[in-house]
């Protein structure tokens, strides 16, 4: 028997696995037991109605897809009259994703939901599908900083933030997040990409640039993942392409707590649960007793080969 | 690596039980082996699998999510939404009427008999019958042809009337017209003699009306057939159904990446092919 | 006839198709006409030896490899002495890549290199292998424009960057190397990341991270010559995943005046002139005189469906 | 998507005539039908495949660098580089034994006879050999007995005498003893019964050297034995090579991925094993 409950912070899961914002909803009930999952990730809330961008929203790429769906939202009333009651059907601790346009619409967006019937409060400073930047927030420490003090204030109940790959040093925003009171991080959100169709010369989907998720960008957020673990000592939720048990070990491994997955789901609707029946497997193979001892669980040296001397570096 | 085609666990037909689950559960993945695959002219294949009890429960107009496997070395990502063309409950069988158009449908066309697909559904809203209608006309274009199969089946069951209007480029693209015969009168209209234009088809359906043989419209494939029936259908206070297509990721209702506009009280409003549709309420689709 | 030259400033090349450095020596004379290629670029050289990084040196990924080779050189001298000889035996222009470890030595290098017998000086200051951060100089737009000013002003000959997509903010940094003086861009180097074996727990290269490239990077790249092509008037070279003609072409169609490769020549040991073959080939049948004209081509529209009003945003 | 298996153009076997092309370009990518694939014990594999004019030029220590299918329906990148096990000018056929180790030879055996197997080479340096000698030591050890084939065929053609000591964990994985019976002597040492051990080894070894059959050591597949031959060949003045192995990119020299520690006067150094090697002087290699 392997425990698989992990604690992010103080909010406990039964098991590490939960899904992506904005690649879930009880919708999914289709398809799985709701009730397996480690958390239920809410759909990315504005306060008001937004419809989203232009279809074509998504398009393959070699390893992923790329998207930009534009955080279409009924808005927040909507969330709480229909959305939340619906997801409350389930047992699974509840993750609200919030979007905002300035930072006193992040603060009172986060005043609002947070007094709802909600779990945890995802604050989401990173879609790139809104900026064509490439991010929003996340993509400065200060400005990271400057959000999420004053979201911290506004409730008593779990933060966690969703990082942005596009930031060029993640490491300061990791720390700009922590020392503002986040208690969790979200490696990470979508990267900025573009695809041109050949045949029309246009890009391949309606808003022109779109995230990039899925198998290909993996290397580059468990790279991410592993260096806010150093960095910081808050719990790290690692997210990207994770399409295969290995995938969400590699992730623990390199310091996260939990994960989180999108590309997968689209592929396997039930995916996720055979992560979790996977991840179980795997640590009971190995001898873990307990998952949560995966994390950080990297040996942080270099993969000497048998004749040490032939692998050491020289000169 | 992706490792495994998929790393659920799907319901495997003629191999196990289907898994003790929760009633809750309408749909799932299944692996479904290919009893038939055959082009039924240079651009359409007729593909007929044996299907799970669950599968088997598909109405008309809904699909399945289809994991096509790649034509050539690179990794096919998204599945492939088909809608049912017939089903033969008696048999266990589904059975779908596709157009080869890209990579997608290309590495669906290389399924041999006895290989398995796998297949998420059956998904989406399906089409509307109200027993009280005597006589309804579907009216189709290329793949729209497929789609409308089903709804024809059933309308006869229900002894319903069918007029079945199939546009087509030319002869060899009027597909399934033997099987819309049985379940009513088939109208084939051709690019090659201009039958398939507008206007003419104006007139068919405008007689359709006249005789009081069109309680209700339904349609599928062509955006400019669409509008027509839609026109005529507000003109003449005629209900209409549209089956829409439109790109898919997931195909169950969180990702929001199938949507297409609508307009209700002049309010436009996007809808979700997959979950809010594929079959949607005529006056209140905008087209594509 | 496809006449396939393009220019890249003043250097005129007789197709856009060359190798990525460090993925191409005279060694592929085993396999390919060398000949044949728009240009040659040699491996990064140092003023002194350097041994590179340990092995493992590069795995695979979804959609990919990572790689640390480290820069091994044999030195500014060898270069000279031995490899510029060697490379000259064949007919392309030559394109030196230059490292540095200080400004001083990017300037004294750029000034010893330029004047040997070389026709492009490529500086590279992206190189992920080296700065666990993730890149040098080409971070920063300051960085940037510091070095290349010092080294644009040691030479006449045509000076090309490369940049580093782990920038943050990469079109300040183009702009930045344009005001200095560079006469080209390649975009971009390699993107940084972590693979860890799930078997071992280590990681799975010897310097633990390594640098992304393949098909997997491509939609990232793509963007960013999209973004930079916007923002700078000199030409572009476009670097990441290409391993067919139509990559080479969406690549154009971004605005790229012509590509690097790397990658696909580990997989298919002659497909650069493959792609050269099929760029002639896809231009003929779409009606292209020229390959130059596909350079920023892109339609940059939304990808409008038949029905207008369908497609378009509301709300 | 990857498209097709390759962008270039590889010599098909059987199927057209060599491409005209410079004289300077000694290997090439080709695709060879597998005449044969049998598993010679649980673990390894025997194949055969029609080769190349190009391609059967291959000299001893050479390898082949191999576009192995993917195993799933991930993609597999990097080609796998493996060394020939035999040649047959005659039939014009090239012969690998290799052993399944992970998602690459996995992948390779999966290949059907009749199958195309693409393969770039002849690569690297092989083994050198010296007509003078009288008498040549092989010491292989699992897969390592596969690259030391084809030198030991040479030495006797030559006229050379050969002892091959042949290690392995137990009697099912001693191969191809019978090959290297017709080449020379054969001892084999096992783990089962202990004469695999370094010290029986080298007893061995010292009788041979005593006998004066022992011109030149040649290693592969084992880092311990090798250490043992480069210290009697140290002690003894026996020139020796080795057969290294890295994991590689290009294969070809420019990437620098396949690197080794060699050792000259003092002053360590890296090479690459896929042009520098794989065949290495056994007094300059530190091992691995
Ligand atoms: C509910 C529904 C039912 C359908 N029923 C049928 C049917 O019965 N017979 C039939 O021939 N076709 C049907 N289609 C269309 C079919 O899904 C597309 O032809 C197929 O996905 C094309 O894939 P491809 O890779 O071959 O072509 P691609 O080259 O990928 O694309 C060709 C076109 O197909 C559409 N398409 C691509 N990917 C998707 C996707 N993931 N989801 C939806 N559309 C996509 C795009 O509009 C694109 O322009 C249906 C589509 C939907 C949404
Ligand atoms: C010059 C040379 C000749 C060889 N000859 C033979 C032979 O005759 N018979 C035989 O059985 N094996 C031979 N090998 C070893 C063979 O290449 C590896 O067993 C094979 O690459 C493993 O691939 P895999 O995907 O099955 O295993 P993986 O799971 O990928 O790796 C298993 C091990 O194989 C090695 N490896 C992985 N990828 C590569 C790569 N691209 N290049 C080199 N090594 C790699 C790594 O050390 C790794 O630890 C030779 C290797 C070299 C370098
Ligand atoms: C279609 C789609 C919609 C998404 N919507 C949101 C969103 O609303 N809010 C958010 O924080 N992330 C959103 N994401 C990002 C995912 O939550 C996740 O961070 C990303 O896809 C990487 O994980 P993956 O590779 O497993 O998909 C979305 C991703 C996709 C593919
Ligand atoms: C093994 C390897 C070695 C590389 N060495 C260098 C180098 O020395 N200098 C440099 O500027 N780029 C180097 N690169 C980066 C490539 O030139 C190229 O920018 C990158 O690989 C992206 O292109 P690709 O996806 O086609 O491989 C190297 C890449 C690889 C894979
Ligand atoms: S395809 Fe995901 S919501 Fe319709
Ligand atoms: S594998 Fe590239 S240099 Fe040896």
């Amino acid at each position: 028997m392997v425990d698989m409950r992990v604690k992010v912070g103080s909010v406990s899961l039964q098991n590490p696995v939960m899904p992506g914002s904005g690649c879930f909803s009880t919708d999914l009930a289709q398809v799985m037991d709701i009730n397996r999952l480690g958390a239920m990730v809410a759909k990315t809330v504005s306060r008001e109605y937004r419809a989203g961008n232009p279809p074509p929203r998504a398009a393959e790429v070699e390893g992923g897809m790329i998207n930009s769906i534009g955080l279409p939202t009924k808005g927040i009333k909507y969330f709480f009259e229909h959305q939340v009651p619906d997801y409350r059907r389930f047992r699974p601790p509840l993750v609200a994703s919030i979007s905002g346009t300035t930072i006193e619409d992040f603060e009172a967006m986060a005043r609002d939901v947070a007094k709802g019937d909600i779990d945890v409060l995802e604050v989401n400073i990173s879609c790139p599908t809104r900026d064509p930047k490439g991010g929003n927030f996340a993509l400065h420490a200060e400005h990271t900083y400057e959000v999420m003090k004053l979201i911290r204030a506004t409730t008593d109940k779990p933060v966690w933030v969703k990082l942005s790959p596009n930031a060029g040093d993640i490491v300061t925003v990791a720390q700009a997040a922590e020392r503002a009171g986040a208690n969790a991080l979200v490696v990470a959100n979508t990267i900025l990409g573009l695809k041109i169709n050949t045949d029309t010369f246009r890009p391949a989907i309606g808003n022109k640039f779109g995230g990039l998720s899925g198998p290909g960008i993996k290397p580059i957020i468990v790279r991410m993942v592993h260096q806010c673990a150093k960095a910081v000592k808050i719990p790290i939720i690692g997210c990207g392409g994770i399409v295969k048990v290995e995938d969400a070990v590699e992730y623990m491994l390199a310091g996260a707590t939990a994960v989180m997955i999108g590309y997968l789901t689209f592929r396997n609707p039930s995916g996720m649960i055979a992560i979790i029946d996977g991840l179980e497997e795997w640590c009971a193979k190995r001898g873990f007793a307990r998952v949560a001892d995966l994390t950080g669980a990297m040996i942080d040296e270099p993969p000497m080969e048998t004749f040490a001397a032939a692998a050491a570096p020289i000169g | 690596m992706m490792g495994e085609p998929f790393a659920s666990d799907p319901y495997v037909v003629g191999k196990s039980a289907p898994p003790p689950e929760p009633p809750h559960i309408p749909a799932e993945e299944s692996l479904c082996p290919v009893v038939l695959h055959d082009w039924v002219n240079s651009e359409y294949k007729h593909l007929v699998v044996e299907a799970s009890p669950k599968a088997l429960t598909v109405t008309p107009g809904q699909f399945f999510n289809l994991l096509c496997p790649s034509p050539d070395v690179g990794e096919l990502f998204f599945r492939r939404p088909q809608s049912v063309y017939r089903v033969n409950r008696k048999r266990g069988r589904i059975e779908f009427l596709y157009k080869c158009v890209g990579r997608g449908t290309r590495g669906l066309s290389t399924l041999q008999k006895g290989d398995a697909l796998n297949m998420v559904g059956p998904l989406g809203v399906g089409f509307r019958l109200d027993p009280a209608w005597r006589h309804i006309v579907v009216l189709g274009r290329g793949v729209g042809i497929a789609t409308l199969g089903p709804i024809s089946q059933l309308a006869r069951d229900n002894n319903v009337g069918v007029t079945a209007i199939l546009s087509a480029r030319n002869a060899d693209f009027v597909m399934a017209d033997t099987f819309f015969r049985e379940a009513g009168d088939v109208v084939s209209v051709l690019d090659t003699d201009g039958t398939s234009a507008v206007d003419n088809v104006e007139k068919i359906l405008a007689g359709l009306i006249a005789q009081k043989r069109a309680d209700a419209f339904f349609t599928c494939g062509s955006n400019r057939l669409f509008q027509l029936m839609k026109r005529l259908g507000k003109a003449h206070n005629i209900p209409g159904q549209v089956a829409m297509e439109q790109v898919m990721a997931c195909g169950l209702g969180p990702c929001y990446v199938c949507v297409r506009t609508f307009e209700v009280d002049g309010k436009k409003e996007l809808r979700r092919v997959c979950i809010e549709g594929p079959v949607f309420d005529m006056q209140e689709a905008v087209g594509w």
